[in-house]
C-alpha cells in the first residue's frame, strides 16, 4: 500500500497552501466494537510539516481529531518545486513520513 | 388475556385501515405508462418540490437541501474523505488477476468511463446486471474469490469505476423484451412497498419527505440518490456500495434486510438508475 | 505565578520545566525563546490533552486565560451534519500569531487540537474534529504572548463518539 | 410519516412489549414449544413474501435465549410476540401487493 498521507501543496508564488489527508483510524478509546470490547485508543499526537530545516507547522492532536484526519495551512518562503516534508507518529509509537513536491 | 387483546385490537385497526385504503379504487390502470412517462413523472415531481434545486444537482442528495450542510460538505471535498478508496480501486483494478488478466478485459472500453451504463438488462441470463455483480462475477471468471457485496474492495473498486464516469449521465436502457419490463416493474414495486415493523417504503422517505430530518439525518431525494455511490458515510466511518446502502435503508425500518445482489436490490437498482436517466453520475461522494 | 505573562509560546518546556523558570527568575526569555522556536512545539503536551474541562485544559496548555477577540474568526457549521466529522476552522488578523489550539466543551477531554505556527505561516488552520454532543467550540490564538479566544455553538445530533 | 403508518407502528410496539412483560399463568417447557413452533411457522411465511422483520426476528432470539435458561414464562412471552409481529409482517407483506401502487408518482 501507498502511503498514508496524501498531500497537496500549491504554490501561488507566494504563499504555499498545504493540505494534507492521513489514513489512521484516530480511535479514541471510548468506543467498543461488535463484540462489545472496548477499542484500544489509537491516534496521531504528531504532525510535523518541515520545508528545508524548518519546521513550518507542527500539530498536536488528541483523540478528538476525526478519523483519517484532515488539516490545512498556508506558509510563506518556498517555490514550486520545493520539497515538503511530512511526518506523523502515534500513541502507539507508530510512524509515517513523506516528501512531496511542491506544484 | 389483556396482551392478546391488544394485539387483536393492533392487527384489526391494521386491517380495518387496509381495508379503507384499498377501498378507494386506484384512478388508473396498471401499468397505464410505461418507464419513460414514469421517469418523467418521477423528474418532474421533484423539480416542482424543490424550485430551487437545479436538476443536475440533485445528485448532491440531501447537500442540494440544505445550506450549512452544503457548506460542510464542500470544505470535506476539498480532500474528501473518498480519497483513500478511490486511490486503492485505481491500484486494484490495473492489477492482473492470478491469470494475468485484468478487471478492464471484463468490460466494455476496458472499464473506463462506463459506470452510467450500469446496472444492464442481460437478454442471455434474462435478468438485470448490476456494476457490484459484474465486478464478482469478473473475478470469479477469472480464478478469483468473490468480494463482499458491501465495502472494502467492492467499494473501492465501484469508487474507481464511478470516478471515471463522473458528468456523464446515467443512460440506462429498458430493452423491448417483456423481462426486462418486468424486472423494472418488479424494482418499481420494491421501492413503494412498505415494509418493516414501521412501515416505510423507501419512498415515503425519498419521495414524500426529501429534505426533511427522520431522526437526525437528512432525507436524500430519490431522485440521483445513486449518482453518487459508492459513498463515504460519515456515520460507517467508512465507504458503502449500493448494496450496503440498500440494506441500512431496510433495517432502519426494522425490515430483515435480503440478500446482496438479490433480484429485488437488482431490480431496484434498475428501477432507480433508470428514474435518474440524463443526470450525472458524481460518485464517489461523500454522505453524513 | 509570577512568571505567567512570560510562558507564551514557550509554554510546554516551561510547564514542563517549572523548577527551572523560577530558578532563573527575572528573564527567562532570552533563555528559553530561541530553543522553543528553533524546535517549534517541543514536547507533545499530554497533560493539556488529559483535561476534562476547557477552562482547564486551557491553563494547563497556556498556563493563563483567553480573553475574547473578534479578531478571532472561527468558522464552524450551526449543525454538524455528523459529529464524527465536523470541519472547524480558525483565521485571525492579529500579529505575531505562535499557536492556534480548538477546544469542544463538551468532548470528554476538552482540548481537541493544538498547533504551532512558525514565523512566516498564516494564523490560519482548517480541522475535522469529533464532536460528542451539542457543545462550544473555542479557538485560542497565541498572538505577542497573550491569548485570544472566539466561541461557536455546534448542534450536534449524532455524536462523534462512535467514530 | 403520516399519522396511520405511525399509529400502526405503535400499536404493534404496544402490544409486544404488554405480551412480554405479561406471564398470566406459568409457562411450561410444553407452552414454550408450542408457541415457538407456531412463531417460526408464522416467520417462515413471512420470509416465502420475502418481508421479515428485524423485531420478530429478536423476539425469537430473545425467546431461544430465555428457554435455554428454563425461563419458560419469558420464553412462551417472547415466542408469542414474536408470532404476532410474523403474523403483521405477513399481513403487511400481502396488503402491500396491491396498496404499494398508492404513493407512486403519476
Amino acid at each position: 500500500m501507498a502511503s498514508t498521507i496524501r498531500v497537496r501543496a500549491i504554490s501561488n508564488g507566494e504563499l504555499t497552501e498545504v493540505q494534507t489527508l492521513i489514513q489512521h483510524p484516530m480511535d479514541s478509546g471510548l468506543v467498543k466494537d461488535a463484540q462489545g470490547a472496548v477499542i484500544p485508543a489509537h491516534f496521531i499526537q504528531r504532525l510535523t510539516f518541515e520545508h528545508g530545516d524548518r519546521k513550518v507547522f507542527v500539530a498536536d492532536w488528541g483523540p478528538a481529531v476525526s478519523k483519517d484526519p484532515y488539516v490545512k495551512f498556508s506558509f510563506r518562503g518556498a517555490n514550486k518545486g520545493d520539497d515538503i516534508k511530512i511526518s506523523w507518529v502515534d500513541n502507539k509509537g507508530a510512524a509515517d513520513t513523506i516528501t512531496a513536491k511542491i506544484q | 388475556m389483556r396482551a392478546r387483546g391488544v394485539i387483536q385490537l393492533a392487527l384489526l385497526a391494521f386491517l380495518a385501515l387496509a381495508a379503507l385504503m384499498v377501498a378507494v379504487p386506484p384512478v388508473r390502470a396498471v401499468d397505464a405508462q410505461g418507464p419513460a412517462a414514469d421517469a418523467k413523472a418521477f423528474r418532474d415531481y421533484f423539480v416542482s418540490k424543490f424550485p430551487k434545486v437545479k436538476l443536475e444537482d440533485f445528485v448532491n442528495g440531501p447537500y442540494s437541501m440544505n445550506e450549512d450542510m452544503r457548506r460542510q460538505w464542500e470544505e470535506k471535498e476539498q480532500f474528501p474523505p473518498y480519497e483513500f478508496a478511490l486511490e486503492t480501486g485505481r491500484e486494484m483494478f490495473s492489477k492482473p488477476f492470478g491469470n494475468g488478466k485484468t478487471y478492464a478485459d471484463c468490460f466494455p472500453n476496458g472499464g473506463i468511463g462506463i459506470r452510467q451504463n450500469y446496472p444492464y438488462f442481460d437478454a442471455k441470463e434474462g435478468k438485470v446486471v448490476t456494476l457490484e455483480l459484474a465486478l464478482n462475477r469478473c473475478r470469479e471468471v477469472n480464478g478469483e474469490a468473490p468480494y463482499s457485496y458491501l465495502k472494502d474492495e467492492m467499494a473501492s473498486l465501484t469508487a474507481y469505476m464511478a470516478f471515471t464516469s463522473r458528468g456523464k449521465p446515467f443512460d440506462i436502457k429498458i430493452p423491448d423484451d417483456p423481462r426486462a419490463l418486468a424486472a423494472y416493474e418488479n424494482g418499481k414495486r420494491y421501492f413503494y412497498t412498505r415494509r418493516g415493523q414501521l412501515n416505510f417504503s423507501c419512498a415515503g422517505c425519498h419521495v414524500q419527505a426529501p429534505g426533511e430530518r427522520l431522526r437526525a439525518e437528512i432525507l436524500a431525494p430519490a431522485l440521483g440518490i445513486l449518482n453518487a455511490l459508492p459513498i463515504y458515510r460519515s456515520e460507517w466511518s467508512g465507504m458503502g456500495t449500493t448494496s450496503r446502502r440498500f440494506i441500512t435503508c431496510n433495517s432502519q425500518t426494522r425490515a430483515v434486510p435480503l440478500e446482496p445482489q438479490s433480484d429485488e436490490y437488482r431490480n431496484l437498482e434498475y428501477y432507480l438508475s433508470y428514474m435518474s436517466n440524463g443526470l450525472p453520475i458524481s460518485g464517489p461522494g461523500a454522505r453524513p | 505565578m509570577t512568571t505567567d505573562n512570560r510562558l507564551s509560546t514557550t509554554r510546554r518546556l516551561i510547564l514542563k520545566a517549572a523548577g527551572l523558570v523560577a530558578l532563573i527568575g527575572p528573564d527567562p526569555l532570552s533563555f528559553s525563546l530561541t530553543p522553543a522556536l528553533a524546535s517549534a512545539g517541543d514536547k507533545y503536551p499530554e497533560d493539556a490533552f488529559r483535561q476534562k474541562n476547557d477552562a482547564e485544559a486551557i491553563k494547563m496548555l497556556y498556563g493563563r486565560t483567553a480573553e475574547p477577540s473578534d479578531k478571532v474568526k472561527l468558522d464552524a457549521p450551526e449543525i454538524a451534519e455528523n459529529g464524527a466529522v465536523v470541519p472547524v476552522s480558525v483565521t485571525t488578523t492579529l500579529p505575531g500569531v505562535t499557536s492556534i489550539s480548538f477546544f469542544a466543551s463538551e468532548n470528554p477531554n476538552a482540548l481537541a487540537a493544538s498547533y504551532v505556527i512558525a514565523e512566516g505561516t498564516l494564523p490560519s488552520v482548517a480541522n475535522r474534529l469529533k464532536l460528542a454532543r451539542t457543545c462550544n467550540v473555542t479557538a485560542i490564538v497565541e498572538s505577542g504572548g497573550k491569548l485570544f479566544s472566539a466561541t461557536k455553538e455546534v448542534k450536534v445530533t449524532v455524536g462523534g463518539c462512535g467514530g | 410519516m403520516n399519522g396511520t403508518t405511525g399509529m400502526i407502528s405503535m400499536a404493534l410496539l404496544a402490544a409486544g412489549l404488554l405480551t412480554s412483560s405479561m406471564p398470566a399463568v406459568a409457562a411450561s417447557e410444553a407452552d414454550f414449544k408450542a408457541a415457538f413452533a407456531a412463531a417460526e411457522a408464522a416467520e417462515k411465511e413471512a420470509g416465502g413474501l420475502r418481508n421479515q422483520w428485524t423485531t420478530t426476528e429478536s423476539a425469537l432470539a430473545a425467546a431461544k435465549k430465555a428457554a435455554a435458561v428454563g425461563d419458560f414464562d419469558s420464553a412462551t412471552a417472547s415466542a408469542k410476540e414474536a408470532e404476532a409481529l410474523a403474523r403483521a409482517s405477513v399481513f403487511q407483506a400481502t396488503s402491500e401487493k396491491e396498496r404499494w401502487r398508492d404513493l407512486e408518482i403519476h
